[in-house]
């Protein structure tokens, strides 16, 4: 039967493209036959910015990079000039570091879960679930550092405040709930029927197609590839901590979700660890506050809650950076979504968009 | 019976108004208690739903926030019982809009007819012994014609919006109304084979009369009917129409303002048809074994409404939506199957039962012990038949890798 | 620990295959010349000693005179990382090669650098503007791209508490 | 006070089927035609129901306003967007002839049959009549029709298997 295909348009404006991303899709009754994605409607040229401000300048705006995973970016950002300009940071800054990161792992991973429930049409339940973990982490950071979700905790060379005592008390109460609450949620969630049904054998990005089109993270480990910056590339006191990767072996929908369920697993033991091995020390060492790295170019990553973080910083010996480029991986993330969704239906690429997990402020930077 | 049958025995709300009427046809023209018991009863009708429906919906995000790990409402008036009502305000205070390419005759009256399938299904239903509008002798009948009507309102507010979130839904209202409408009167048709009469107060008496509730002796019935019934009324998590994360609101993404809130009414206005229905088929209406002689029977009727209703509020802050292909399977190949069988099992039944004659109170409980068994061996065999339970639909977990580089893609573990 | 691959060290090997392709090497980066890129590239991913099938990302840098093109290359068997660099010469109209065919991953990013670099990629499957609207003038992270009114640059031009 | 009541109601129904079934042929909007044919289902549906053939009504409801309009809705939709007025086509003619032979014949049965009132009893229950008529009179033209019907269902299937 011949019928005649028509254009959607997914977004900007609609509940489930998690801001302002839209989907451009060509359906043939509910099936997807063509896709394209349109981005930009939150680009604010953070990159042209940035050379116009001075290295500890440009930190807030890497808190609005990907605004879920603020701590991420910010360390990934200070790497990259400590790396320039050959700074060292003291062990209890490392570590303070490894601490926020994981926390911050957790609570985009909660946000990612949730809303990827949210998208199977879950009402709501598993979100809000999600959020009340989430609640407590950002409490811990607003201790830290005062803000809750553009933290601007990290500095060139340290954090900005070392750790007030009540955060110590809150943290290993948070950490000693959270593997019953993480077996709640995979009672609740991955031996559900309808969520099986819905996301099994949905959305496959295949190994081969994975690494080509240099996808990272959650999505590349849900694709079978054992990948992870914080054990192939250590940086900070990775290398001190015991914890594995979780990788699928199918590559669909269901796979990342679960590689998300068990990093929830997994950071919670690096937070353990972490809390117990936090040496004493100053936490970060003086720095100018107008920083004049050698002129060089340098590459720093870190495995960021959505996947591989890069700055790609280049100095010119002035105060400002002469090049400040963001690998991000929300959008990088998102190269093989028209592979993926083609011969799908629009519900099922409303899951597997779900399923990559982004931020458009990452997205469209 | 303790009836007294006095104008203020309130247990049967009939009394006062047989008295009145008897006072209108004593006093008035001959026609006048004719149209007067019309008008007090849809009047009734109305003044039980809209009230119902304002706390139903404070109730429901009270229940909804609970079991999200939040409060809910709690500002306006005391546990925010009132935010219905400022919700309601403010919906009057908004601006309606009306696109500028809408079908403007179809648009405007779609939200208008939604609440005609879901007060005009009060009609047939007994709140009492005698609480009945017009005691229809195809009462399961007109239930089921009443609610194909859904779907078509339903297409009028998606086709008129000129929308293609709005079609999408519309298309799939209809296509799920054509599926879900089969499995649902094959159940009805279930209750009719054990009682023998289509009038839905003669099924509640059937119940008082061998004082068991259907539930017993159709327990798939129930719940198959309970299934397509959310699918009819779209409600989560079988909201194929308005699946909000896919198709923005479906077939009333265009309307604003109180066009909306009839929808969100109309919706709340469906699901109290059902889950009457169902209580008043399955859940023997307003007897309660003897309760009712006590208690008002429209109390308990109503008791068992808001009970079933309570189970469409849990589902849906529970449940994943299926797909939409995925719901249309599963009424084809799992409910169709299952109704048929269920049909055929309980008509077998009653065939014995009347031919040899035996009595009610030996052959019930039997034929309840037999159906239940039934119901749960053929769900679970008809699912493994279709592959349920296979390795394709079990939980996983994921590998856990220490080193880096390996690839296992495709590997099952 | 990822091994960073010195530059030279790759000269040397795709010296061997590709004469005359490596127009520079340190110690950080290879810089390879524009015509014989996809070859070297495709090399680069199909060695299998190499082995760089996955491309971390693609950054233009905007060097007053020319444009470069930074491609971060990763091998996830090996656990070596490289850095091949390719410069368009011509400031106005710049241009090089499209690794997309290369490497899928290449696809959006070099959409990226064309839009807000105004490198013309050639070859690349489906080259169009991704963050600004068609007809935006100008790309924006151009040095002579010039954010304020007036012509003047932005920023500072020292910071008020040095020296 | 009966028959008022009965006279009032069929010339409210009469009104309202004719004049919705004059709507669908006039209208120009398909969907305004749909609708209209709905409401006509309906209005007969109404005129059974005077003449206490109560299940003959609810079956019309159901099977006309509620099936065979949602199958008229399923072609609209389906039908490319040129279609969706009630344009003239070519069928206007033959239609018109068809419409007319329908119309001659019906009102030929009129004319030739003996309208003499039946004594009418109060009303009376039918359904357990049509179900026994059904299962025992006419179960030869019952079990054809279900055939038919299966063989109809399975030929569907089969015209848009995809394969």
């Amino acid at each position: 039967m011949k019928t005649e295909p028509f254009v959607v348009n997914v977004g900007p404006q609609h509940p489930s493209t998690h801001g302002v991303f839209r989907l451009r899709v060509t359906l043939d009754g509910e099936r997807i036959v063509d896709a394209d994605m349109i981005v930009g409607y939150l680009h604010r040229s953070m990159e042209k910015l940035a050379e116009s401000r001075t290295y500890t300048q440009n930190i807030p705006f890497t808190d609005r990079v990907d605004y879920l995973a603020a701590m991420a970016n910010n360390l990934a950002y200070c790497m990259a000039v400590e790396k320039l300009a050959g700074i060292e940071v003291p062990p209890r800054g490392q570590f303070l570091r490894v601490i926020m990161a994981e926390l911050q792992r957790l609570a985009n991973h909660a946000m990612a879960i949730g809303a990827f429930l949210n998208d199977c049409g879950a009402f709501y339940t598993p979100f809000q679930w999600m959020f009340r973990e989430r609640e407590h982490i950002l409490d811990l950071f607003e201790m830290a550092g005062g803000a809750r979700l553009t933290v601007n905790y990290m500095r060139i060379g340290g954090v900005s405040y070392d750790i007030p005592p009540e955060f110590m008390p809150a943290a290993q109460a948070l950490l000693k709930e959270m593997p019953q609450r993480i077996s709640e949620y995979e009672a609740l969630l991955m031996e559900n029927e309808i969520l099986i049904a819905r996301t099994r054998n949905i959305g496959v990005l295949p190994a081969d197609l994975a690494i080509a089109s240099s996808v990272s993270g959650p999505v590349l480990r849900g694709s079978g590839v054992a990948w992870d910056i914080r054990k192939a590339d250590p940086y900070c006191v990775y290398d001190q901590l015991d914890f594995d990767i979780p990788v699928g072996t199918r590559g669909d929908c269901y796979d990342r979700f679960l590689v998300r369920m068990e990093e929830l697993r997994q950071s919670v033991h690096i937070l353990e660890q972490a809390l117990d091995m936090l040496p004493g020390g100053p936490a970060s060492v003086p720095v100018p506050l107008a920083l004049r790295p050698p002129p060089g170019e340098v590459y720093a990553r870190i495995e960021a809650p959505k996947g591989e973080l890069g700055f790609y910083v280049v100095s010119d010996g002035s105060p400002h950076p002469y090049r400040w480029h963001i690998r991000a991986p929300s959008f990088i993330n998102l190269t093989p979504l028209k592979d993926m969704v083609v011969g799908l239906t629009l519900a099922d690429a409303i899951i597997t968009l779900g399923s990559i997990d982004i931020t458009l402020g990452e997205v469209d930077r | 019976m303790l009836f007294l049958a006095e104008w203020w025995d309130l247990r049967d709300l009939g009394n006062p108004v047989g008295k009145f009427l008897e006072v209108l046809s004593d006093h008035g023209p001959g026609w006048l208690p004719y149209v007067a018991s019309g008008i007090i009863g849809c009047v009734a009708i109305v003044l039980f739903l809209v009230p119902s429906q304002m706390v139903i919906v404070w109730a429901e995000r009270r229940l909804i926030g609970r079991i999200q790990a939040r409060l809910g409402p709690n500002r306006t008036g005391p546990w925010g019982i009132f935010q219905t009502i400022a919700d309601t305000i403010k919906l009057l205070a908004k601006e309606a809009i009306t696109t500028r390419h809408v079908d403007r005759w179809v648009f405007w009256l779609a939200p208008i007819f939604i609440f005609v399938p879901g007060i005009t299904v009060f009609a047939v239903l007994p709140f009492g012994e005698g609480m009945v509008l017009a005691d229809l002798n195809v009462g399961v009948l007109f239930l089921a014609a009443v609610g194909s009507i859904n779907a078509i309102i339903v297409f009028m507010a998606g086709w008129s919006s000129n929308n293609k979130y709005a079609l999408l839904g519309a298309m799939r209202e209809v296509s799920m109304l054509i599926s879900y409408e089969i499995p649902q009167v094959l159940t009805l048709l279930g209750a009719v084979v054990f009682t023998n009469t289509m009038s839905l107060s003669g099924v509640v008496q059937w119940q008082d009369h061998y004082n068991t509730w259907l539930v017993f002796l159709q327990p798939l019935a129930l719940v198959i009917y309970l299934i397509s019934a959310g699918v009819e009324i779209n409600r989560s998590p079988t909201d194929i129409a308005e699946a909000e994360s896919e198709i923005v609101a479906g077939y009333h993404t265009e309307y604003s303002g109180i066009k909306f809130g009839f929808f969100y009414a109309g919706e709340y206005f469906a699901g109290f048809a059902i889950a009457a229905v169902v209580a008043s088929l399955y859940l023997g209406g307003w007897t309660f074994w003897g309760l009712e002689e006590w208690v008002p029977g429209w109390l308990i009727f109503l008791g068992k409404l808001y009970l079933v209703f309570w189970l469409f509020i849990w589902l849906r802050g529970t449940l994943p939506r299926l797909r939409a292909d995925q719901l249309m399977a599963f009424t084809w190949k799992f409910l169709l199957p299952l109704t048929l069988v269920n049909l055929f099992v309980g008509g077998l039944e009653v065939l014995i039962w009347q031919e040899n004659d035996l009595s009610a109170g030996l052959v019930l409980p039997v034929f309840a012990i037999i159906n239940l068994a039934l119901a749960v061996g053929l769900t679970v065999a008809w699912a493994r038949f279709l592959g349920h339970g296979g390795p394709d639909s079990r939980p996983r977990r994921a590998l856990l890798m220490k080193e880096v580089g390996a690839i296992v893609y495709g590997q099952e573990p | 620990m990822s091994r960073a691959l010195k530059g030279t060290e790759l000269a040397e090997k795709v010296g061997r295959g590709f004469p005359g392709a490596v127009a520079e090497a340190n110690e950080q980066w290879v810089t390879v010349g524009a015509e014989q890129l996809v070859a070297v590239a495709t090399h680069l991913r199909d060695d299998p000693e190499l082995d760089f099938r996955y491309l971390i990302g693609v950054c233009g840098v905007d060097r007053l005179d020319h444009f470069e093109v930074v491609y971060q290359l990763q091998s996830l068997s090996r656990n070596h990382t490289a850095v091949l660099k390719t410069r368009a010469l011509d400031h106005q109209e710049p241009q090089v090669p499209s690794l997309a065919p290369v490497w899928q991953g290449a696809h959006l990013q070099e959409r990226e650098v064309y839009d807000l670099m105004g490198i013309r990629f050639e070859g690349h499957p489906d080259l169009r503007r991704i963050f600004l609207w068609d007809g935006f003038p100008g790309h924006p992270l151009r040095k002579d791209w010039l954010g304020m009114p007036g012509g003047r640059h932005a920023g500072l031009g020292k910071f008020p508490r040095e020296d | 006070m009966d028959d008022t009541g009965a006279v009032v109601a069929f010339w409210i129904l009469t009104v309202m089927t004719l004049g919705a079934a004059l709507m669908v042929v006039i209208v120009r909007n398909l969907l305004h035609a749909v609708l209209s044919l709905i409401l006509s289902f309906i209005g007969v549906a109404g005129l059974y129901i005077t003449l206490s053939a109560d299940f003959v009504a609810v079956t019309q409801v159901l099977i006309y306003a509620g099936a065979i309009s949602v199958l008229i809705l399923f072609a609209m939709m389906l039908t490319p967007r040129a279609a969706r007025d009630n344009a003239e086509t070519f069928l206007q003619g033959p239609a018109l002839v068809l419409a007319g032979m329908t119309a001659a014949t019906i009102a030929g049965v009129a004319a030739a049959t003996d309208w003499s009132e039946a004594s009418r009893g109060p009303f009376t229950e039918t359904a357990q009549a049509i179900g026994e008529a059904l299962l025992n009179r006419y179960v030869l033209p019952f079990e054809i029709a279900s055939v038919l019907l299966l063989a109809a269902m399975v030929g569907a299937i089969v015209l848009v298997r995809e394969d």
